[in-house]
């Protein structure tokens, strides 16, 4: 495939126990690019990303990284080269402020050591996702949809190349899914590359240029948003016809 | 030049030893292994236990195993009000992890302070026909003072193993720690379950204390000895498993006698954090471990 | 970016109330070194150093272990054993090449470091609850190789000779005094910084949620281990200038169950989330045992600090620093 | 003396978070109801509901057991389980570290079900023979459409008289995943069950569902009472692939 992609991976198998969540996925994304992984539930979507994020160990496979290999790679190694992600279920640190939830990454991942500029980019990343009002606030105040920004401010302040972003809208109203989604742009648009993890099909066709189906563990389909939703296998998959 | 003697004399003492930690481990593969409960204030029941069967047997002139299985029933209730208060405390928060640590730290030694205020600090020890004879077996001796805590210790983790085998409970405390939720969709209640285990836990601790007393005379603090040995046990044997805990207190029961016998007693303390080290740094699961 | 003028009038703000907030301790500790060396001094007798040496110790130990177990939530049960390691290795230096106390500190605190890194290695990847499991297992085996080391004594002790007095500071007894006041000013500035930079942050990080702490770039393992050997340093040095303290030492004393439930319970009960909480609980704590040693019996006077300990991790397990944050809340 | 399910307008959710609103489901004596719905829409939420994990802050869940009706409201979850309400979860939830048949056994933990209990396992081996073979084996180290069938039997060990399945496609092949649904139509006539299934795999649902409902953003987008009906609806067709 092509040598620009800045995350790519070859033949990832993962098992638990006798059940085998992924089958040997390849998967490239370019620099700057949208992508949408989609696929009913239990198809591997989240194990793919925790592989591909360093939370959990592969079986067999390759991950690269802008021309690292970082298959054995810690995780926190792999959120400083730039590759970040939020959670599906929101895992802020809950002994900490809102904004002190911002500078961990810009800390650790970003490598920051000026107080005065953590501080500053911190107030800057918070603005960005619209928390600049519950800064100095425990995460035990927020809302949901509060929340999954907290999750992709911290993701974002780690100055990542790649945010992959697994189900940010789940849970949340049309205008709320709205709002994540001029946010994505907006952070696509400033160069960071996006894979969307989501179900909410009407946000994955309009944020994506490119969607990865995965069903049981393979990838059975890959192209346009429109094209992959007519796709034989995809329809099957979903409606079972 | 292997003195055969010597060397077959350690291991018949070894395993027979073995036995006794069975005893003194079935409680912590319960409440640790298949709980999740660590209950590192074990060790200090055991000593209750010794105490119990010291105190019954020179004030009554009891037999000290009568009177700690006599006793082992209220331990269970005594141990399922325990759980009651540790769950309303910190299970139900999620808080079991650091505080939960502290609070039986705390009670290992509020029971150990207790006991030596009671007891005073000097080593204490029970009557009973079968300590001091033995049976001879070639040049192997075997005291029944050791072989009685052995049939015992065996008998309690067959117990533990037969119930947890055949009844719906025993099932259930074997699945609680592995998905609470889905124990509840089968018709369990988790709590309960957990408080049912528990109470067995800390009966079982109650009649190994009568069979250590029984094996050698006490005083509060030994107790503390026992941490190392029962957690050593249990993770070697693979954490939930009760055959590997069998097979983890005999090789612990073996390398202590052989300690004893060729570097000395002193050392044999050491042993146990040893295997629990090794255990931990090379192979967490255990032998056994599923 | 925001507005450059308002947010440098910010910064300016804040670095006067940061400066406040550094002040405010060190004048607490300057006036706790007022007080040991006139207030001691005045009422003169030797019971008052040692009452003060033994507080002080506690001071060290519970900031010590909070550092580990209070930022990072892992439970070190084998405080004695850390304390041990700083006892032995002084009075290994007494019986060899006799060095200045001030010079074996560093080398006590520097062995029960790597004591902390050894083990740490070898549990810090599993679950908290091993790690914990094999302090508890580490006190027992180091207490073992002192009976078994005839050199340091073996079971039945060693004694330790000390000069009545040394130069400038009078007798021995306020020297030690006085050098256990210091190692306790290093240890909380130690602890403070900890709390307020991006190692401390990181282990909160970390306590909070080890995986999203990671993806954030958090190297928890690595935050870990500093902590762990941090603190166990520390309590190495404050075990250094103990066998000059009692000048008799054995295994039981070394070992002794009183510096393992102190060091846990104190914090717990001042509160673990700030360096002023082990503080309190060993200032409280550790003067109230003075007081009840001397009252009651030693053994009921343990008893109290066990019960205090369950008492408050069950009913209040943010301790005194946590019920007077709530008291203040509810009031505003 | 059937067994039935009425959830009345019930509101649920997860603290501040309202999942569902409004939703009114109905399952009579001896039917099949699929509720359909993509991910996120509030289908398993609905089916915690009846098992008791998530309370309703508004409506009611009445329960028809053998002619006796229970509200199901505030029970806990093993007393619903005990009057005979079961449900095979998504994900399966096994007992990884257990045999085969010790999760079967744990299956019939119901009281009511304990004096059935080796009838009750001869029928799952028989009806799964794949199980019988493997009984020895460790539940975890299965493939998933063998714990998926793992599930359904273990449920079926509790003698329930009404079957709740949620998302029995999870993880599953295609292929797999027409087997399991024939497999749930063909116990579920055999042991005369009620059933309501939660699935987000439309036509291979529909194949064995006597009525459906389409659960859009935790409400109920459409009731339909026969197939046909749900067929021609284009909120299912938009719902799924997001055309609009």
């Amino acid at each position: 495939m092509s040598t620009a992609s800045v995350l790519s991976s070859r033949g990832v198998v993962k098992k638990f126990g006798g059940f085998t969540a992924l089958t040997g996925i390849d998967f490239d994304l370019g620099p700057n690019e949208r992508v949408g992984l989609i696929g009913p539930n239990g198809s591997g979507k989240s194990t793919f990303v925790n592989c591909l994020t360093g939370a959990l160990a592969c079986d067999a496979g390759t991950i690269d990284f802008g021309g690292t290999d970082i298959t054995d790679m810690a995780a926190w190694r792999r959120a400083r080269l730039g590759l970040a992600r939020s959670f599906q279920i929101p895992r802020p640190f809950r002994g900490l402020t809102v904004r002190r939830n911002i500078e961990v990454p810009l800390a650790f991942a970003a490598g920051l050591s000026d107080q005065a500029q953590i501080e500053a980019e911190a107030e800057d990343v918070l603005a960005r996702v619209g928390l600049a009002a519950k800064s100095r606030k425990g995460p035990r105040s927020l809302s949901q949809v509060e929340l999954r920004k907290l999750e992709l401010g911290r993701a974002l302040a780690a100055r990542p190349k790649v945010l992959i972003a697994d189900e940010a809208m789940a849970g949340l109203s049309d205008s709320e899914v709205d709002e994540i989604l001029v946010l994505l742009m907006q952070l696509n648009d400033s160069g960071i590359a996006i894979v969307l993890i989501e179900h909410i099909m009407r946000a994955v066709v309009r944020f994506s240029q490119r969607v990865i189906v995965l069903v049981a563990g393979a990838k059975i389909a890959e192209g346009t948003p429109m094209d992959v939703l007519s796709h034989p296998e995809v329809v099957r998959a979903y409606l079972g016809q | 030049m292997v003195n055969w003697d010597l060397l077959s004399n350690a291991l018949v003492s070894g395993v027979l030893l073995g036995g006794f930690y069975c005893a003194v481990a079935v409680g912590i593969t319960i409440a640790f292994g298949m709980l999740d409960i660590v209950n590192i204030a074990h060790p200090a029941f055991i000593m209750m236990g010794a105490f119990i069967a010291y105190f019954f047997n020179t004030s009554y002139g009891v037999d000290p195993l009568l009177a700690c299985i006599v006793a082992a029933p209220f331990a269970y209730f005594g141990g399922r009000l325990m759980y009651r208060l540790y769950y309303l405390a910190f299970e139900r928060h999620g808080e079991e992890s650091l505080q939960g640590l502290a609070f039986f730290f705390g009670l290992l030694f509020i029971i150990e302070v207790g006991l030596l205020l009671i007891f005073g600090v000097d080593y204490r020890f029970v009557e009973a026909r079968y300590i001091g004879p033995s049976i001879q077996l070639g040049f192997v001796s075997i005291p029944w003072r050791l072989l009685l805590p052995t049939i015992v210790g065996l008998a309690m983790v067959g117990a533990v193993a037969l119930f947890n085998a055949k009844t719906f409970t025993g099932r259930a405390i074997l699945a609680v720690s592995q998905d609470p939720g889905a124990l509840r969709l089968v018709g369990g209640n988790p709590v309960h379950i957990k408080e049912v285990a528990f109470g067995i836990s800390i009966a079982t601790a109650i009649v190994a204390g009568a069979l250590l007393i029984i094996i050698q005379p006490v005083e509060p603090s030994i107790g503390r000895d026992f941490i190392g040995r029962v957690f050593a046990i249990c993770v070697l044997g693979g954490m939930t498993s009760l055959p590997g805990t069998v097979i983890a207190a005999m090789l612990l029961g073996i390398a202590e006698t052989l300690t004893t016998t060729y570097l000395g007693p002193s050392w044999s303390p050491a042993i146990s954090f040893g295997i629990l080290l090794l255990t931990l740094g090379v192979r967490p699961a255990g032998i056994l471990g599923r | 970016m925001s507005l450059p003028h308002a947010s440098d009038k910010a910064v300016g703000e804040k670095r006067s109330r940061m400066r406040a907030a550094t002040l405010l301790p060190l004048a607490g500790m300057a006036v706790a070194i007022a007080i040991v060396f006139f207030g001691l001094d005045w009422v003169g007798t030797d019971y008052a150093y040692l009452a003060a040496y033994t507080v002080l110790q506690f001071v060290v130990l519970s900031t010590a272990w909070n550092i580990l177990g209070g930022y990072a939530g892992y439970v070190n049960f084998a405080s004695a054993a850390f304390f041990a390691v700083g006892v032995y290795t002084s009075v290994i230096v007494y019986k060899t090449v006799k060095l200045p106390l001030i010079a074996t500190m560093p080398l006590a605190a520097i062995a029960a470091g790597l004591l902390g890194l050894g083990v740490g290695y070898l549990t810090l990847r599993l679950r908290g609850t091993f790690f914990s499991i094999a302090t508890l297992a580490l006190s027992v085996v180091m207490n073992t190789l002192v009976v078994n080391w005839a050199f340091v004594g073996g079971s039945r002790g060693v004694y330790v000779l000390r000069p009545q007095s040394i130069d400038f500071f009078g007798p021995y007894t306020r020297y030690l005094c006085i050098v256990m006041l210091i190692l306790s000013i290093i240890s909380v500035l130690i602890a403070r910084a900890v709390e307020k930079s991006w190692f401390g942050r990181g282990l909160a990080a970390l306590k909070d949620d080890e995986i999203a702490a990671e993806c954030a770039g958090v190297p928890a393992l690595r935050l870990k281990l500093a902590a762990t050997a941090l603190s166990g340093a520390l309590m190495g040095a404050a075990g250094a200038p103990f066998p000059f303290f009692v000048t008799y030492v054995d295994p039981a004393t070394a070992f002794s169950l009183t510096i393992a439930v102190n060091t846990i319970a104190m914090p717990l009960i001042g509160g673990t989330s700030t360096w002023i909480g082990p503080v309190i609980g060993a200032v409280l704590l550790g003067s109230l045992q003075q007081i009840a040693t001397v009252t009651i019996s030693s053994a009921l006077n343990l008893l109290i600090v066990g019960v205090l300990m369950v008492i408050f991790i069950t009913l209040a397990p943010n301790g005194i620093v946590g019920l007077v944050q709530k008291i203040r809340e509810r009031r505003s | 003396m059937g067994s039935s399910l009425r959830i009345e307008n019930i509101d649920a959710g997860y603290g501040a978070v309202t999942v569902l609103s409004n939703v009114a489901v109905d399952v009579r004596d001896g039917e099949t109801v699929v509720m359909l719905g993509t991910n996120g829409n509030g289908k398993s939420t609905l089916m915690r509901c009846i098992t008791g994990e998530v309370v309703p802050t508004k409506g009611r869940i009445i329960a028809e057991i053998d002619g006796v009706t229970h509200d199901l409201a505030g029970r806990p979850t093993e007393a619903i389980v005990d009057l005979g309400i079961c449900l095979v979860p998504e994900g399966r939830r096994l007992f990884p570290k257990l045999t085969v048949e010790e999760n079967l056994l744990l299956g019939a933990f119901r009281k009511a079900a304990r004096p059935k209990i080796s009838d009750n396992l001869a029928f799952c081996f028989d009806a799964f023979p794949r199980l019988a073979e493997r009984k020895n084996q460790l539940a975890g180290s299965m493939s998933g459409g063998e714990q998926q069938m793992l599930a359904l039997a273990r449920a079926l060990m509790a003698s329930p008289r009404i079957l709740l399945v949620d998302e029995p496609s999870v993880g599953l092949a295609p292929i797999l995943v027409a087997r399991m649904i024939d497999k749930i139509a063909e116990l579920k006539a055999a042991l005369g069950l009620t059933v309501l299934m939660a699935e987000q795999n439309f036509e291979q649902a529909t194949r064995i569902a006597d009525r459906g409902y389409v659960l859009v953003h935790g409400q109920v987008a459409l009731a339909a009472n026969n197939i046909a009906d749900l067929r021609e609806s284009d909120v299912v067709r938009k719902l799924y692939l997001g055309l609009d």
